[in-house]
C-alpha cells in the first residue's frame, strides 16, 4: 500500500461514514457538522489529487462558507433541546431499497467498464498560473465568459436572497 | 551539509537525504513528518505562552503598571503556571449541552489555526509547505475555525454564549472578506500566491513600499479587519466581558477554555505573520535599493530574526489596538465592514491593477 | 457628490481621534519611569503608612506592661456595631474599697469599621490606631483580639 | 510534500486538543454537583429555552458574504496574473467588479448591509 | 491510475456519496438537511468529475472548472435555498416538509 | 517574604497536619506552583470592598504581578471568588450558585468586615448574612472596612501559602464542605 | 408664589386638608382619596407646577402609617410637603401617584415592600428588595424577626 | 426522549427572549439584576431587581445614636462617602441649630468636591471599561490614588473616613492637606486632557454614546434623575447651587447643563463637573480660616422631636436624608432619597429599543452604586 492509497483510503473512509452520519444523525447542528467533515475530507482528496487551487476553493466555499450558512440558519431556527423526528420504516425503506439499489447498479457498471489507459501528462496543469490564464483567457478553452456570468449568477443570487431574507414592511 | 542559518534550504535537503539513506522512502516521510509535528508543536506551544506573556507585560506598561513580575525573572514563568493551573483545572460537564460538539468546537479551532500556521515562512527554506496558492489556502483553512466558535456557543446551553457566537460568527465571516481582499491587492502586485515567491519578490523594496499608496491603504485595512477576524481588540464582542460575560466560551472550563484562549492569541500571530509576510518582506532584510553597504549590514541579521520582529511589531501594533480603543457595536462593526472597508477595498483593488497596469509601482 | 465627501472627511476625522488615543497609550508604553507601581511585599521594609492610618484598634502598654484602660466601657456604648467588649472584674483594693478593673477589652477585629468613635470617646485615650494592616488570617477566630496584654496592669496615675 | 503534510498538521492539531482533554480528564480534579452542571446566568437559574430569538439580520449578513466569498475566490486567480497579462484582464475584471458592485450598491440600498 | 489509486476507487466513493445524498434527500423531512444531502449529491459529482479530469485527461482543466463552477452555483442555490426556508420558517414557524401543506406565502 | 512574617501560621500547621502528607513531592509542588501563581478572580464585588479590590488591580498595586489579573466574568474559568462585600439574605443562594458552578479547585476570599463577619451589619440588620462562611467555605479572611489594597495582596499571599499544601494524593474536597 | 399664597391656594384646592405646623415646608395632611386628584392638580396647573417629587417615604407612626411626599417645583422654586395617612395597618391602601411623577413607582414598591402601605393602581406592585415569601415589612415598629435580628 | 419542541409562538419575529444581567454581572457595577426582555438584541423592556444588598441600613439607623449612623452612611453611596455623611451632619445641624465653624464649613466643602472628583474618576474608569477601553480604568483608578493619598493622610483611611460627625469633624486636617490638594490640582489638569484624547473624543466611544438613551427634560424630572445625568437632559438640579450649604454659596461655578440628554452628554456633564469641582478647591484651598474643627455639641445628642429633611448634592445627585424624630438619641424613622434609587428608576424607559450594548453603556453613564439603591 502506497502513501497515497492510504491516504486516499483515509479520505474516502471519513466521506463515507461522514455523509451516512450526516442523513442519519438527528440533531441537526451535528448533522451539519458531519456535513463539514465530508467537504473538508473532500477537499483533502482534491489536495491529493494536486487541484490544490480546487481544494483551496472547496475550503473557503462550501466549508467556510455553505456550511457556515447552513449552520447559520440552524442556530437560528432551532434550538439545543431540538431532535429531528425519526423517519418511519414506511419512509425508510422504500428510500434504503432506492438508494441501494441504484448504488449496486451503478458501481457494478463502474467495475465493469474498462476506462482507456491514462494520458501520461507532459507537464503539471494544475498549477495557478495555468488556471488563472485559462480562467480569463478568451480562446479555446479559456473561461472568460463563464467567468462573467458567474458574476451575473451572483448578482442575481444575491438580490433574490436579499428580496426574500428582508422583512416586509407590512 | 553547509548549514547557515541564512537558508535553510540545504538544511532540509540535507534531513532528507539523510533519512531516505537509512530507511525506506515511506518511513523516511514519516519519520520527517514526526520531526515537523513536534518542531511545530514545539514552537506553537513556546509562541503561545510568550504572546500570552508579551500581551499582559503590553498592556501593563500601557497602563503605568509592570505586570507579572513575581513568577520568575520578571514574570516570565507567569504564562507556565497559567498553563499547568489551567490544565489540571475541572472539565465541567453542562447539562442539556451537545457533549460531542461541545468538545469538538476546540479541536476545530485549534486545528484551523494549526493548518494556517503550516503554510507560514519562517525564515528561507524553512516552511511546512510552500503551496503555489499558499495565501489561499491560509484564508481558506482560517475560515473554518469560525465553525468551531458557532459550534461552541451552541452546543453550551447558555443564552450568553448563543448570543456570543452569533456576534462572533457574523463578525469573522464578514472580515475574513476584508483580509482576502486587502492581500489580494498584494497578490495584484507580486503575481504569485506562493509565500515564497512573495517574500523573493520583496528583495530589493517591501511591498508596502513598493505598492506606495494602494499598498498602504491595503495594509491598513488588512490590520483592521485581521484583528477583527481574531476576535480581539475594539472588536472583541464576541466575548465583551461587559455585556456577555465571556461571550462564547463561557461554560468552557479548564484545558478546553485554555485552548480558545491559546487559539485566539495563536490567529493572532499567524494573521500577523501574514502581514508580516506580505506587506513587511517577511523573512527578507530591510534593502534599499543602490545602498549596497547598509543593505550588507542588514543581511547580517538572520531572516528568522527579521521574521520574528516583524511579526511581533505587528503584533504589538494590534496590542496597542486593544489596549487604546473602547469596544464597538455590533451594527457598527458590521458597518465599519461593509460599507467602509469592502467598497474601499474594491476600490483599492481597481486602483491597485491600474497602477500595476500602467506600470507605476517600483 | 457631497456625500461622497463627508463619507471621506467622516474616515478622516474618525482615523484622527483614534490616532490621537492611541498616542496616549503609545505615550505611557514608551515612558516607563511613569509606572506608579508599589511593589508591596517586596518594598514592606520600606513602607510606611500615614501616621493617622486606621490599621486596628490598639491599646498601647509602656514598658512596665501598662496601660490606660479603666474599664468603663464607654467605648463599649460608642462602638455602632458592637466590636468591642469589656469584660470587667472586680477586685479588692488593699484599702478594703471594691473596684472595678479591666478583665478582658475584647476587641473584634473582624468587625470593626474603623470609625474612630471609641478612641473619641475614650476619657483616659486607653485606645489608639495602630498601623498594621496585615490581617489576612486562615481562620476567623483569630480576628478576635484582647488589647490588654496577659498581666498587664493600670497605669498608676489613671488609676487615682 | 503537500497533502501529507496537511494530514500532518490536521493530526498534530487534534493530538494536541485529544491528549490535553484526555490528561486533564484523568488528572484534574472533579466534583460534581446539581448546580455546576446548570448553564451559567448570572447566578441566576436559567428560565426557559436557550434559544437566541430569530433575527434575520446575522443571516442576512450571512449571505451578502457568501455571495462575496465567491466572488474573492474568483478574483484571486485573476490577481495572479494580472501583471502579465495586462490590458484583458484588467478589462475583465473591471466588468467582473461592476456587476459586483452593483449588487453591493443593491444590498446597501435596500437595507440589507444595515444590522437590526 | 493515479499513483496507486485507480480510478475505480474514486468512482466508487462518489457513487456510495450520491446515493447516500438520495437516502438523505428521500428520508428527510426538515428542510435543511434535504438542502444538506443536496449538497452531498453535489460533491459527489465534484469527485467523479475531477478524478476524471486528473487521471485520464491530466493535461486539461475541464472537469476542474467545471467543478470550480458547480461549487460557485452551489454556494449561489445555496443563498437562495436558505432565504427561502427561513422565510417559511418565519410564516410557519416550522421547516418541516410534512408540515407544509398550506403554501400561504 | 519570609515565612515568620506572616501572621496566623498555627492554622497552617494544623492544616499540615492534619492533611497528613507534610512532604509533597515534586509534582505536587510544580502543580502548586502553577496554581498558587494563577489565581484568576472572579468579577464579584458587591459594595465598598469591590472598589478596593479594584483599586488593588489598578496601577498603584497592581495585582497582575501576582498573575492574578485575568479577571474572569464567568465562574467556569475564574479560581478564587474574593467576596468584596456584604451578602444579604437574597444574595445568599446567587453566591452559592456561582461557587457551585466554579469548576474545582476553586478557592474563597472572605474580603472586609461583612464578608468576614457581616461586620458594621452584624446587629440590628434583617437582612444579611453574618458571614460569608455561612454559605461557602472561606479560605482566607481578609478583616478591614474595607481592607486596604495591600491586605487584599497579603491575603492572596495568604492563599498561596494555603494552596501550596494541597498535594495530588489528597486532593481537596469542597463538595462536601457546607 | 410665596408661603401664604400656596397656602391658601392648597387649602382651596382641598378644603379639609389639614395644615401641619413645620419649620421647612409647608405641610398638609391630605385625606387618602383626595391625594390622586391633587397630585394631578398640582403638577399640571401652571402656577403651582410641582413637577419634581424628590423624596416619597413611609413612616410607620404606630396608630397609623404615613406616607410623606416631598414636592419641589423647578419652575417656580417653592417646595411642598404632602402626608397620606392610614389608620388600617393591614389593608391601608393609597392611590398611586405614580402616573404623576413616575418616580413614584419605585418609592411606592419600596414603602410597600418596607412598610406595607398597598397602593391602588399600581401598575407593578411586588416587593422591591426582599424576596418575595419575606413575611413581614420590616420597618414597622411591631417587626420582630428572632431568625434574623439580632440585637445588640 | 422528548421530540420536537414546538414553540408556541406563531410570529417568530415578536418573540421575546429573556436574559439575566446580574447580580454577578460586570457590566451591572455590584449586584443589580436586569431582566432584559430582548428582540434579537434589541431591549423591548427590562426589570430591574433591586435588593441583592439590602442590608436595612434605615432600619439600623433608628438604633443607632446620630454619631454612630454616620458609619453607616458611609457605606451607602460609598464613592461619595464623605457627602452622605455631611447631608447626616448637616439635618442634625440644623435640627439642633448649632452654628458650626467657619472651618468646618469650608473643610467640608472642599474635602466634598475631592470625593466628588475621586467619585468621577472612577466612574471614569469604570465607564471605560463598560465600553471595552480597559486602559481607561488603570489611568482613572491611577489618578484617583492621588486623592486617596489625601484622604489618607489627613482621615486615616482610603475609602470610608467616618470623618465628618455632627457638629464639625473628627480631627483637623493634617498640616500637607492644602499642599497635596493644590499638587493634585496640578497634576490632574493635566491628566484629565489624557482621558479626553483616550476616550471623550475617541470616534467609537461617540458613536456609541450619541444619541443614545435619550431621556427628556420632563422625564428627567418626573423620574427624579437628578445629579450630572439630570443636568445632561437640561434638568437645573444642582442642590449646591439652589439650596446651598456649606460654603458653596461663598464658591463660584457653574451649573453646567445639557440639552441632549443622551449617553454621551451624560458623559460629557461629568468630565466638566470634574473642571468644576477643581475650580471650586482652587477657590476655596488657600481661604481656610483658622478656627476649631468641631463646634461644642452635647456628649448625647437628641434631637427635638419633629420631622427634618436635608438635600445634598451628591456624585450622583440629589441626596436627602428625611428624619422624624421623637426626641431621643436615636431617629424615629431614617428616610435616605439616594439619587441612585431615582435615576435606576428611569432606566427601563431611558434603555427601550437599544440594543445590550448601549444598555451597558447606558447603565454605565447613569453611574449607579448599587448598595446606594438599596440601601
Amino acid at each position: 500500500m502506497t502513501a497515497n492509497q492510504l491516504m486516499f483510503a483515509v479520505f474516502a473512509a471519513i466521506i463515507i461514514i461522514f455523509s451516512i452520519l450526516t442523513v442519519t444523525s438527528r440533531r441537526i447542528l451535528r448533522a451539519a457538522t458531519f456535513l463539514l467533515f465530508v467537504l473538508v475530507a473532500t477537499g483533502g482528496m482534491y489536495f491529493l489529487l494536486r487541484f490544490n487551487f480546487l481544494a483551496a476553493i472547496q475550503l473557503t466555499l462550501y466549508a467556510g462558507g455553505i456550511v457556515v450558512l447552513i449552520i447559520f440558519s440552524i442556530l437560528l431556527t432551532s434550538h439545543i433541546a431540538e431532535k429531528l423526528e425519526a423517519p418511519s420504516w414506511k419512509k425508510i425503506i422504500p428510500a434504503l431499497l432506492a438508494s441501494g439499489f441504484g448504488a449496486v447498479i451503478t458501481i457494478a457498471t463502474i467495475l465493469q467498464y474498462n476506462f482507456p489507459a491514462e494520458v501520461v501528462a507532459t507537464s503539471e496543469r494544475t498549477d495557478i498560473r495555468v488556471i488563472a490564464k485559462s480562467l480569463i483567457s478568451t480562446e479555446k478553452f479559456g473561461y472568460a465568459l463563464p467567468f462573467e456570468v458567474i458574476s451575473i449568477l451572483l448578482l442575481a443570487a444575491m438580490v433574490g436572497a436579499i428580496i426574500l431574507a428582508k422583512k416586509r414592511k407590512d | 551539509m553547509n548549514f547557515s542559518i541564512y537558508d535553510f534550504t540545504s538544511f532540509n535537503q540535507w534531513i532528507d537525504q539523510f533519512l531516505r539513506s537509512v530507511m525506506s522512502p515511506f518511513w523516511a516521510i514519516a519519520v520527517e513528518m514526526v520531526i515537523i509535528g513536534l518542531a511545530i508543536l514545539l514552537f506553537y506551544a513556546l509562541v503561545g505562552l510568550f504572546l500570552v506573556y508579551a500581551e499582559r507585560k503590553v498592556c501593563a506598561f500601557m497602563q503605568n503598571r509592570v505586570g507579572p513580575n513575581r513568577v520568575g525573572p520578571y514574570g516570565f514563568f507567569q504564562t507556565i503556571a497559567d498553563f499547568i493551573k489551567l490544565m489540571l483545572k475541572e472539565l465541567i460537564t453542562i447539562k442539556n449541552a451537545d457533549q460531542l460538539l461541545f468538545n469538538l468546537a476546540p479541536f476545530i479551532i485549534i486545528i484551523a489555526s494549526f493548518m494556517a500556521i503550516a503554510a507560514i515562512p519562517f525564515a528561507k527554506g524553512l516552511h511546512a509547505i510552500d503551496f503555489d496558492i499558499g495565501i489561499l489556502y491560509v484564508i481558506a483553512v482560517s475560515s473554518l475555525g469560525v465553525v468551531g466558535i458557532l459550534l461552541a456557543g451552541w452546543s453550551s446551553n447558555s443564552k450568553y454564549s448563543l448570543i456570543g457566537a452569533m456576534r462572533s460568527g457574523a463578525q469573522i465571516i464578514s472580515y475574513e472578506l476584508s483580509v482576502g481582499l486587502s492581500l489580494l491587492t498584494i497578490i495584484i502586485l507580486a503575481g504569485t500566491m506562493q509565500f515564497s515567491a512573495i517574500v523573493e519578490g520583496q528583495a530589493n523594496g517591501w511591498f508596502i513600499f513598493k505598492g506606495h499608496i494602494p499598498a498602504f491603504i491595503a495594509f491598513v485595512v488588512f490590520l483592521i479587519s485581521s484583528t477583527a477576524e481574531t476576535n480581539r481588540g475594539p472588536f472583541d464582542l464576541a466575548e465583551a466581558e461587559s455585556e456577555l460575560t465571556a461571550g462564547f466560551h463561557t461554560e468552557y472550563s479548564g484545558i478546553k477554555f485554555a485552548f480558545f484562549f491559546l487559539a485566539e492569541y495563536m490567529n493572532m500571530f499567524i494573521v500577523a505573520s501574514i502581514a508580516a509576510t506580505v506587506f513587511l518582506g517577511g523573512w527578507m532584510a530591510f534593502h534599499v535599493s543602490g545602498w549596497n553597504g547598509f543593505n550588507h549590514i542588514m543581511d547580517f541579521i538572520p531572516p528568522f530574526v527579521w521574521y520574528i520582529g516583524k511579526t511581533f511589531f505587528v503584533i504589538w501594533i494590534m496590542m496597542w489596538f486593544k489596549w487604546t480603543f473602547p469596544r464597538l457595536r455590533i451594527d457598527q462593526l458590521l458597518t465599519l465592514e461593509w460599507k467602509y472597508l469592502l467598497p474601499i477595498n474594491l476600490v483599492n483593488i481597481l486602483i491597485m491593477a491600474f497602477v500595476v497596469l500602467m506600470g507605476w509601482h517600483f | 457628490m457631497n456625500s461622497i465627501f463627508t463619507y471621506f472627511t467622516e474616515i478622516f476625522h474618525a482615523v484622527k481621534s483614534l490616532l490621537t488615543g492611541m498616542k496616549v497609550t503609545g505615550r505611557y508604553f514608551f515612558s516607563p519611569w511613569e509606572i506608579v507601581t508599589q511593589q508591596y511585599p517586596e518594598n514592606r521594609k520600606t513602607l510606611k503608612m500615614y501616621d493617622r492610618f486606621k490599621g486596628e484598634v490598639v491599646m498601647p502598654h509602656n514598658g512596665n506592661n501598662e496601660h490606660r484602660c479603666t474599664g468603663c466601657g464607654i467605648c463599649e456604648t460608642a462602638c455602632p456595631n458592637g466590636s468591642i467588649e469589656v469584660i470587667q472584674n472586680k477586685i479588692e483594693m488593699p484599702d478594703g474599697k471594691k473596684k472595678r478593673i479591666i478583665d478582658k477589652h475584647i476587641y473584634h477585629l473582624s468587625m470593626c469599621t474603623f470609625c474612630g468613635l471609641c478612641i473619641k470617646s475614650c476619657p483616659s485615650d486607653a485606645l489608639a490606631w495602630g498601623q498594621e494592616f496585615e490581617h489576612a488570617v486562615f481562620d476567623r477566630a483569630k480576628l478576635t483580639k484582647i488589647l490588654n496584654k496577659p498581666g498587664s496592669s493600670i497605669l498608676k496615675d489613671i488609676a487615682e | 510534500m503537500s497533502a501529507e503534510s496537511l494530514i500532518l498538521f490536521f493530526i498534530v492539531g487534534a493530538f494536541l486538543v485529544g491528549f490535553a482533554l484526555v490528561f486533564a480528564h484523568y488528572v484534574a480534579p472533579n466534583s460534581t454537583n446539581p448546580q455546576k452542571a446548570e448553564a451559567y446566568e448570572c447566578g441566576i437559574p436559567t428560565e426557559g429555552l436557550t434559544w437566541l430569538q430569530f433575527n434575520v439580520g446575522y443571516y442576512l449578513f450571512a449571505i451578502v458574504f457568501l455571495i462575496f466569498d465567491v466572488e474573492s475566490v474568483f478574483i484571486f486567480p485573476w490577481a495572479v496574473v494580472m501583471k502579465e497579462l495586462g490590458m484583458i484582464a484588467f478589462v475583465e475584471i473591471v466588468i467582473f467588479f461592476f456587476v459586483l458592485g452593483l449588487g453591493l450598491l443593491y444590498a446597501w440600498k435596500k437595507g440589507a448591509l444595515k444590522w437590526e | 491510475m493515479f499513483e496507486g489509486v485507480p480510478l475505480h476507487w474514486f468512482l466508487i466513493t462518489g457513487t456510495i456519496m450520491f446515493f447516500v445524498g438520495i437516502y438523505g434527500f428521500l428520508v428527510r423531512k426538515n428542510l435543511i438537511t434535504i438542502l444538506m444531502s443536496i449538497e452531498l449529491i453535489l460533491n459527489s459529482v465534484n469527485i467523479n468529475f475531477v478524478a476524471f479530469n486528473k487521471i485520464l485527461y491530466s493535461d486539461r482543466l475541464e472537469g476542474m472548472f467545471f467543478t470550480i463552477f458547480i461549487i460557485a452555483v452551489a454556494a449561489a442555490e445555496a443563498s437562495v435555498a436558505i432565504a427561502i426556508i427561513l422565510n417559511i420558517y418565519r410564516r410557519l414557524v416550522n421547516i418541516d416538509v410534512e408540515k407544509m401543506n398550506e403554501m400561504k406565502y | 517574604m519570609k515565612e515568620a512574617d506572616f501572621r496566623d501560621n498555627e492554622t497552617l500547621d494544623l492544616f499540615k497536619q492534619s492533611g497528613g502528607n507534610i512532604l509533597l513531592t515534586t509534582i505536587d509542588a510544580v502543580i502548586d506552583w502553577g496554581r498558587s501563581n494563577s489565581i484568576w478572580p472572579l468579577t464579584f464585588a458587591t459594595s465598598c470592598c469591590g472598589i478596593e479590590m479594584m483599586a488593588a488591580g489598578a496601577s498603584r498595586h497592581d495585582f497582575a504581578r501576582f498573575g492574578i489579573e485575568v479577571y474572569r466574568a464567568s465562574p467556569r474559568q475564574a479560581d478564587v471568588i474574593v467576596v468584596a462585600g456584604t451578602i444579604v439574605n437574597k444574595m445568599a443562594p446567587v453566591l452559592k450558585r456561582l461557587y457551585d458552578q466554579m469548576s474545582d479547585p476553586k478557592y474563597v476570599i472572605a474580603m472586609g468586615a461583612c464578608a468576614v463577619s457581616g461586620g458594621p451589619f452584624y446587629y440590628n440588620s434583617y437582612h444579611v448574612v453574618r458571614g460569608v462562611d455561612h454559605v461557602i467555605p472561606v479560605d482566607v479572611y481578609v478583616p478591614g472596612c474595607p481592607p486596604r489594597p495591600e491586605a487584599l495582596l497579603y491575603g492572596v499571599m495568604q492563599l498561596q501559602r494555603k494552596i501550596k499544601l494541597e498535594s495530588m494524593a489528597n486532593p481537596r474536597k469542597t463538595e462536601n464542605l457546607k | 408664589m410665596d408661603q401664604t399664597a400656596l397656602k391658601e391656594r392648597i387649602m382651596g384646592l382641598v378644603p379639609d386638608a389639614e395644615f401641619l405646623e413645620n419649620k421647612q415646608f409647608l405641610t398638609f395632611v391630605i385625606p387618602a382619596e383626595k391625594m390622586h386628584d391633587l397630585a394631578f392638580k398640582l403638577k399640571f396647573e401652571t402656577d403651582l407646577a410641582f413637577d419634581f417629587l424628590f423624596c416619597l417615604s413611609g413612616v410607620d407612626m404606630v396608630k397609623f402609617l404615613e406616607v410623606v411626599y416631598h414636592l419641589e417645583s423647578t419652575a417656580n422654586k417653592h417646595q411642598l410637603e404632602l402626608k397620606v395617612r392610614t389608620a388600617d395597618r393591614e389593608n391601608g391602601a393609597v392611590d398611586t401617584v405614580c402616573d404623576v411623577w413616575r418616580t413614584a413607582e419605585f418609592h411606592e414598591r419600596e414603602i410597600y415592600d418596607l412598610l406595607g402601605i398597598r397602593f391602588n393602581h399600581h401598575p407593578d406592585l411586588r416587593r422591591l428588595f426582599l424576596e418575595e415569601d419575606w413575611k413581614g415589612h420590616p420597618l414597622r415598629k411591631d417587626y420582630v424577626d428572632e431568625v434574623n435580628i439580632v440585637e445588640l | 426522549m422528548k421530540e420536537v419542541i414546538n414553540l408556541p409562538v406563531k410570529n417568530i419575529e415578536e418573540e421575546e427572549y429573556h436574559i439575566n444581567m446580574g447580580p454577578q454581572h460586570p457590566s451591572t457595577h455590584g449586584v443589580l439584576r436586569l431582566v432584559v426582555s430582548l428582540q434579537g438584541e434589541i431591549v423591548k423592556s427590562l426589570k430591574p431587581h433591586c435588593g441583592y444588598i439590602h442590608r436595612g441600613i434605615e432600619k439600623m439607623c433608628e438604633k443607632d445614636t446620630y454619631p454612630q449612623i454616620i458609619h453607616l452612611t458611609d457605606r451607602m453611596d460609598y464613592l461619595s462617602a464623605h457627602i452622605n455623611n455631611h447631608a447626616v451632619c448637616l439635618l442634625v445641624e440644623k435640627a439642633l441649630e448649632v452654628d458650626v465653624p467657619e472651618r468646618v464649613k469650608y473643610i467640608r466643602t472642599i474635602v466634598d468636591e475631592l470625593n466628588r472628583i475621586a467619585s468621577h474618576q472612577l466612574w471614569w474608569c469604570s465607564f471605560g471599561m463598560d465600553m471595552g477601553g480597559l486602559t481607561c480604568f488603570f489611568y482613572g483608578l491611577r489618578d484617583r490614588e492621588k486623592i486617596l493619598d489625601i484622604f489618607e493622610e489627613s482621615f486615616g483611611s482610603r475609602l470610608l473616613h467616618s470623618y465628618y460627625t455632627p457638629g464639625g469633624l473628627m480631627m483637623d486636617i493634617h498640616p500637607n492637606f492644602q499642599k497635596g490638594v493644590k499638587d493634585f490640582i496640578k497634576y490632574f489638569r493635566k491628566k484629565i486632557k489624557d482621558y479626553d484624547d483616550l476616550l471623550t473624543g475617541n470616534i467609537i466611544m461617540q458613536l456609541r454614546t450619541k444619541g443614545v438613551g435619550i431621556i427628556s427634560k420632563e422625564d428627567a424630572i418626573s423620574y427624579g434623575v437628578t445629579g450630572p445625568s439630570g443636568r445632561a437632559s437640561g434638568f437645573a438640579c444642582d442642590v449646591r447651587k439652589h439650596h446651598p450649604y456649606g460654603v458653596y454659596d461663598k464658591a463660584d461655578f457653574k451649573e453646567i447643563l445639557g440639552t441632549a440628554g443622551d449617553t454621551f452628554e451624560r458623559y460629557m456633564m461629568r468630565m466638566y463637573e470634574m473642571r468644576e469641582s477643581m475650580k471650586i478647591l482652587e477657590q476655596l484651598i488657600d481661604n481656610i480660616p483658622a478656627g476649631d474643627y468641631a463646634a461644642k455639641m452635647k456628649a448625647v445628642i437628641k434631637l427635638p422631636a419633629g420631622e427634618y429633611f436635608q438635600r445634598v448634592e451628591a456624585a450622583r445627585g440629589e441626596l436627602g436624608v428625611y428624619v422624624v424624630s421623637d426626641g431621643n438619641k436615636t431617629p424615629y424613622r431614617m428616610k435616605f432619597r439616594s439619587p441612585n434609587f431615582s435615576n435606576l428608576s428611569a432606566l427601563d424607559h431611558i434603555s427601550r429599543g437599544v440594543k445590550i450594548a448601549d444598555l451597558v453603556a447606558i447603565g454605565g453613564s447613569l453611574d449607579y452604586v448599587i448598595p446606594d439603591i438599596d440601601r
